[in-house]
């Protein structure tokens, strides 16, 4: 007995003596974002981001309170997501959270944030139900959402001529939901969707799917789903001799969808709300930042929200102090925000909604189509005449 | 029953509470790994001297009223910890997974029936509640339904569990538990890989979503789940415990051991291994059931095989067969995780190789179990 | 004295092989019948056939004129036939008390009401079956009966056959098959063992017995009536002496003369 | 009719796959009556080991097309035998007598560790890897048909291997000595055959076999990931148990018949594709009601 109480009360005096030095109060903000899984890389880019924030408002003498990031894994699963929602919500330290990159597991964390009453900012997420499916004032976010990236794929793609389409999406609210936006937005174009497959997201073999896509012959396939399935569906379409054009939305924009498929990722086109981190207004200086912080691993195209969305709460609880009642009706009103992606202003859903960029993938990186060979005209996307 | 004897257990059973709560109320994970190693090397001495066997006497073979240390040691630590949320809710799935684990001993330890489907009957009864959480039936009948719908399912594969012995009846469940997952990943009537979300329960119309008023205390609203599951994991720990000192649980041991001896003394094997395993499939999805309605979520990655695993482990790590090694090895395989939290991606790794080195070295578990013996009943 | 168990034309076959081929035997109430034939000769194969462990490939076998060929061998319990096994099959990790016990299953309340709620009387049970069993194991040794709640694993080899037996004699049945019950014993420990048996079936005369047996000395002293098989057909059935007079007898245990 | 072949010519690829895992599998069980469960993720170390063979070749600038293949293949048989020799030595042989099921928990727990640590340990480990292409991928067009010279190389090479272990176990001496443990371990022990290093050879073996299945699984879909052992050895482990545990033939024949499974329901469903693994699964279980011991039904029935 004598053992267990000393090792506790060693324990208990060293976190007491840490407390004392520091004159300012800590205050804790989470990021939730996937830590581990084929999502990883986005998931470690944003807390990176997040955490740099953290680090710059920290190194900054004016600043009231010392920030502390608390990063929980969500797996990009949603029975672990819902797990450390609740653990983050119910921690009475935790003030608000940075949350959450996949949107099937944003929609089923957002009630736990209501019902806890934690402000939660989504960094990457772009389900519109997310904000739009409710009315939780707990509910913020920062990067737009599918509706951008649709309009503008659908109207980009169409113009450039491909009129008959098979959109393959994964079967969570993710890819349904960006197979109904595309099926909306295409209506109002002369282009029609020929196929529409639904596969699951840790299948590892589409080999049916992608000789019934060889056999209906559409100009291009259009991926609804993250980086993970778009590689091993691009990959075997290469195997399968399925030669079309290939192209997906901010879901396969991450490094490791390049660096998983080499050339074959060649001339994938994708669409991405917000621009190229170092054009956005405040790009320079993140990505500077960010590369003096010597990360191991990259921003990823959604660190720079979620740089923005743990700026954005640290801001609020400078104005108003650690309370999250004040913190809310803060971030609630938050019109015209200055941030490094441009001013934030939150709509009657507090959604910030973002104008979508068009990119394509050229010797292994992602370039804006504008500044590529392929606006160009030096190379060729496959064009398919029917 | 010498007064030392009892005494000494109680004083461990104490023990036992304090560091439950240490851990549960632990913040940095140095704490937490201080205490695992004070726990690793208090189950190795006890377990070498007298205190440990007695312990083990003692609950083996009293009457049921020693049960009731079981509510006594829960209730003491919900109280330490009442006002946190997420503690509480840990507390609560031990005894969810408890539950679930005696169905796990009532079919592996007594009747020697392997399920490595353990997560699929457990999310069975989490989408019985889902489903039937919006129409409005009484939380317990939803139990009850989870129960029996777990218990129904799993009769489809009973005549391939009943034909197979070994390791072919390892592929029976398993082939089970994975052809139910991806089941619910492709299937869309249940929500797909997106899950459903689950009312949470009510007792007598009243939610238990809103905390109740203890005297003075502002419990979390999870006390409550911890009071529904306590009653039903010390409700169905005293049925079991009674089926394993009784002719059933002889018939069940006999069963285990060697089915053609037991044949030939007039056992009907095969209706035992049904009962064992239609009464299993029932406990775990009760608490599936009951899991679900206090996360008010689910989804097919709950269920996947590494759960099964999970639940698996728990009754290998603590004992089979051993119902008193339940609810500290569900301790140490539900909370240890997220309390290792702390060092992010690591502790499915670290947790994986901690029960490899267990089996390894221990394969009789933590806490083996006791055999069956009547003395007290004969007044030896 | 009336007829117990009649056999007629049984033969077993596991593929070509006819382990039991065409043989008849009738058993009369209260008698003690030995089965002798060198390894190899169907004895154990034919008790399997009686106990429902092995189909038959043709034959019939009747308890008071009632057919139990194809039945299961619970229900063949059910008509009174326990037996021993030439490897032991008793249950390593439960108490000497728990593996006697399980003999008596027709006399165990198995409701899930009586065992799981009504305790009390579950309890008196336990108490019931206790003196039996306890009263059983005097009957055999002492030491033994006081180690009634020990577990199995801890007692010597010769110990565990009494278990074995006791198991099958608590149930008092009608037909009780003892498949070489001295192996592993020294001759005046089988000899003693063979007389606790016979004294316990002092009061449960109407019981008859069968024992396969390889210690000739035991058969002269117990059986009242010799069958000899070889490759599973009856070559002789008698008295032990018409039957070692036999020719045929003794070019099957040594070969032709 | 030209796409019905495609879709049977990639099930007979899916099956000399699941093939090679399903013998892995049988060979332990034969050995030992054990179940290595690790088996699936030790293909996962192959595959990953092949892959950093390859990078590392890359960095010596050597670009030779054969020889590449020959030492990845290298590589993830000598990471794998040496894994699977050391897990059967430290692990399965000093708990063989313990039961069953404490083996068959205790290496899944072990393949959990496997997997966790390419994931940790590995750079960016969870993300999934490009792998190298080690064959000529040029398209081949037989009567209307599409093929790819890489994946009928793999078939290829996938059956020799198969061939290759069968003549090992039938005609060499250490495939007598194999066959003998199998039969009973004490008697070839007293026949003076080294239990230990047999039953070690044997675990290398079923690896290696592991370890090319992960290589060609790689080359196949030109991708890996650290999570792609789990399913594969499930698959392998219904393989091996639909053909009857301790037959070679029956693990073979249990592989392709699980791909076909997956194949057909694929070809006459293609709409409901997802199901594949149910139904196959669903399919396991009918087999395993009619054939409780597998197909080919296991050699020693149990003596009463």
């Amino acid at each position: 007995m004598l053992l267990k109480a000393a090792v506790v009360g060693v324990a208990l005096i060293a976190s007491a003596v840490g407390a004392q030095a520091q004159s300012k109060e800590t205050v804790k903000i989470a990021f939730i974002g996937p830590l581990s899984g084929g999502n990883s890389a986005a998931g470690v880019g944003g807390r990176n981001s997040a955490a740099l924030a953290v680090n710059l408002r920290n190194d900054n003498p004016s600043s009231k309170y010392k920030y502390e990031l608390v990063a929980l894994d969500d797996e990009c699963k949603p029975n672990v997501g819902i797990q450390v929602a609740t653990r983050a919500a119910t921690d009475r330290h935790i003030v608000a959270g940075v949350t959450h990159y996949c949107s099937a597991v944003a929609i089923a964390a957002v009630d736990v944030y209501h019902r806890f009453g934690m402000p939660a900012v989504v960094w990457g997420a772009i389900l519109p139900a997310i904000t739009y499916g409710n009315d939780y004032k707990e509910i913020h976010r920062v990067n737009g959402s599918m509706l951008d990236e649709t309009a503008v794929a659908t109207d980009f793609l169409t113009k450039q001529g491909y009129k008959k389409w098979v959109i393959v999406h994964d079967t969570t609210d993710y890819g349904n939901g960006l197979l109904k936006f595309f099926q909306e937005k295409i209506a109002k174009t002369d282009g029609q969707i020929i196929g529409t497959f639904g596969v699951g997201a840790d299948q590892q073999d589409f080999s049916a799917e992608l000789l019934k896509i060889k056999e209906a012959k559409p100009q291009i396939v259009v991926f609804a789903g993250l980086t993970p399935l778009g590689v091993r569906v691009r990959s075997q379409m290469e195997r399968l001799g399925v030669n079309i054009q290939f192209a997906g939305v901010s879901g396969i924009m991450s490094t490791s969808y390049l660096e998983a498929l080499g050339p074959t990722a060649e001339a994938t086109i994708a669409f991405h709300n917000g621009a190229p981190a170092e054009t956005l207004p405040g790009g320079k200086k993140f990505v500077d930042d960010y590369q003096k912080a010597a990360f191991k691993d990259p921003a990823e195209p959604y660190g720079p929200y979620a740089y923005v969305a743990a700026d954005l709460i640290m801001s609020a609880i400078e104005k108003v102090g650690p309370d999250r009642k004040k913190v809310l009706d803060v971030l609630n009103a938050t019109k015209g925000y200055p941030s490094i992606a441009g001013p934030i202003t939150f709509d009657d859903h507090r959604n910030n909604s973002v104008a979508s960029t068009k990119y394509v993938a050229q010797d292994g990186r992602w370039v804006r189509w504008e500044d590529s060979e392929y606006a160009s005209g030096k190379r060729q996307i496959k064009i398919a005449k029917d | 029953m010498s007064l030392l004897r009892v005494g000494s257990s109680v004083a461990i059973i104490a023990l036992a509470v304090i560091w439950t709560v240490i851990v549960l109320a632990a913040e940095s994970q140095w704490q937490v790994l201080a205490a695992l190693v004070v726990a690793a090397v208090a189950i190795f001495a006890f377990s070498r001297m007298r205190a440990g066997r007695d312990l083990a006497f003692t609950l083996n073979d009293s009457g049921p009223s020693i049960i009731a240390i079981i509510p006594l040691a829960v209730l003491v630590v919900a109280f330490a910890i009442h006002q946190d949320h997420f503690q509480l809710m840990m507390l609560a799935s031990v005894l969810i997974y408890g539950i679930a684990c005696v169905g796990l001993t009532v079919q592996f330890g007594y009747a020697g029936v392997i399920n490595f489907a353990g997560a699929a009957f457990f999310g069975i009864g989490g989408y019985t509640a889902a489903v039937l959480g919006s129409t409005g039936v009484p939380s317990l009948l939803t139990l009850l339904a989870g129960g029996l719908t777990a218990a129904m399912i799993g009769c489809i594969i009973i005549l391939p569990v009943l034909r197979t012995k070994g390791h072919y009846a390892a592929l029976i469940t398993i082939a089970f538990g994975l052809l139910f997952r991806s089941f619910l990943e492709v299937n869309h009537t249940l929500g797909g890989p997106q899950g459903l979300k689950v009312e949470g329960a009510s007792i007598a119309g009243r939610s238990l979503l809103n905390g109740i008023q203890l005297g003075t205390l502002e419990p979390s609203f999870y006390f409550n789940y911890v009071l529904l599951a306590l009653a039903a994991f010390t409700l169905f720990f005293l049925l079991a415990r009674n089926l394993e000192k009784s002719w059933i649980g002889l018939n069940l041991d006999a069963v285990r051991e060697d089915t053609i001896g037991a044949s030939v003394f007039g056992i009907n094997v095969a209706a035992w291994r049904i009962f064992a395993f239609v009464a299993g499939n029932f406990l775990i999805g009760v608490a599936g059931a009951l899991f679900a309605m206090m996360q008010n979520f689910i989804a097919p990655s709950n269920f996947t095989f590494s759960d099964s695993l999970l639940m698996l482990s728990i009754i290998v790590l603590g004992g089979i067969g051993n119902l008193w090694a339940v609810l500290p090895a569900a301790i140490l395989v539900v909370v240890l995780p997220e309390k290792l939290q702390g060092i992010g991606e690591y502790r499915i790794f670290v947790f994986a190789i901690l029960v490899v080195l267990v089996l390894r070295f221990r394969p009789a578990g933590l806490f083996p179990r006791s055999m069956r013996q009547f003395r007290r009943e004969v007044g030896q | 004295m009336n007829q117990l168990f009649s056999a007629r034309d049984v033969s077993v076959r596991f593929g070509g092989v006819h382990a039991v081929d065409n043989l008849s035997l009738d058993i009369v109430e209260g008698s003690i019948t030995g089965l002798i034939g060198p390894n190899g000769s169907g004895k154990t194969t034919f008790f399997n056939a009686i106990t429902g462990l092995c189909k038959l490939a043709g034959g019939r076998i009747a308890i008071d004129g009632q057919e139990i060929g194809g039945l299961q061998p619970r229900e063949i319990y059910g008509f009174g036939v326990t037996r021993t096994f030439q490897r032991s099959r008793l249950c390593l990790s439960l108490s000497v008390f728990d593996n006697i016990v399980i003999g008596r299953q027709n006399a165990l309340d198995l409701g899930l009401i009586g065992n799981l709620l009504r305790r009390r009387r579950f309890n008196e049970a336990v108490r019931e079956n206790h003196e039996r069993v306890h009263a059983l194991l005097m009957a055999f040794s002492e030491p033994l009966a006081r180690r009634i709640f020990d577990p199995l694993h801890s007692l010597s080899m010769i110990d565990r056959r009494r278990i074995e037996v006791c198991r099958a004699l608590i149930a008092e049945p009608r037909l009780l098959l003892l498949d070489e019950p001295s192996a592993g014993m020294t001759p005046d420990e089988t000899r003693e063992f063979m007389d606790d048996i016979l004294n316990v079936r002092k009061n449960n005369p109407r019981m008859s017995i069968v024992i396969i047996e390889h210690e000739m000395d035991l058969m002269q002293r117990v059986a009242e009536r010799c069958v000899v098989l070889n490759y599973g057909r009856m070559v002789a059935d008698g008295t032990f002496e018409t039957v070692v007079a036999d020719p045929w007898v003794q070019e099957a245990y040594l070969g032709t003369s | 009719m030209a796409i019905l072949f495609e879709y049977f010519f990639n099930g007979a690829v899916l099956g000399i796959m699941y093939a090679l895992v399903a013998v892995g599998f049988t060979l332990f069980f034969g050995v030992l009556d054990v179940i290595k469960f690790s088996h699936g993720d030790v293909l996962t170390l192959g595959a990953f080991s092949g892959l950093v063979a390859f990078l590392a070749l890359q960095l010596t600038g050597l670009d030779l097309p054969v020889i590449g293949l020959v030492i990845v293949l290298v590589a993830a048989c000598i990471v794998t035998g040496l894994v699977g020799a050391a897990i059967g030595q430290f692990f399965v042989i000093p708990m063989r007598n313990s039961s069953a099921f404490n083996i068959l928990l205790m290496t899944l727990m072990i393949g959990t560790a496997i997997r966790e640590a390419i994931r940790l340990f590995y750079p960016t480990g969870a993300n999934p890897k490009a792998f190298p292409a080690l064959l000529p991928n040029s398209p081949v067009e037989i009567g209307g048909v599409f093929l790819r010279l890489d994946s009928l190389i793999l078939l290829a090479l996938g059956f020799a291997i198969v061939f290759l272990t069968h003549w090992l176990i039938r005609h060499t001496k250490l495939g007598l000595a194999i066959r003998a443990v199998a039969q009973d371990g004490d008697t070839a022990q007293v026949m003076g055959i080294p239990f230990k290093q047999t039953v070690l050879a044997t675990f290398a073996l079923g690896s290696m076999l592991a370890g090319i299945a992960g290589v060609m699984h790689g080359i196949y879909y030109s991708e890996i990931n650290f999570g792609v052992g789990l399913l594969l050895g499930i698959i392998g482990f219904s393989a091996a148990v639909l053909g009857g545990l301790g037959s070679i033939w029956g693990a073979i024949i249990g592989g392709f018949a699980f791909a076909a499974l997956q194949t057909i329901w694929v070809v006459l469903f293609p709409d409901a594709s997802g199901y594949r693994d149910v139904f196959a699964f669903a399919a396991i279980i009918v087999a395993m009601t009619i054939f409780p011991t597998g197909i080919i039904a296991e050699r020693y029935s149990e003596r009463v």
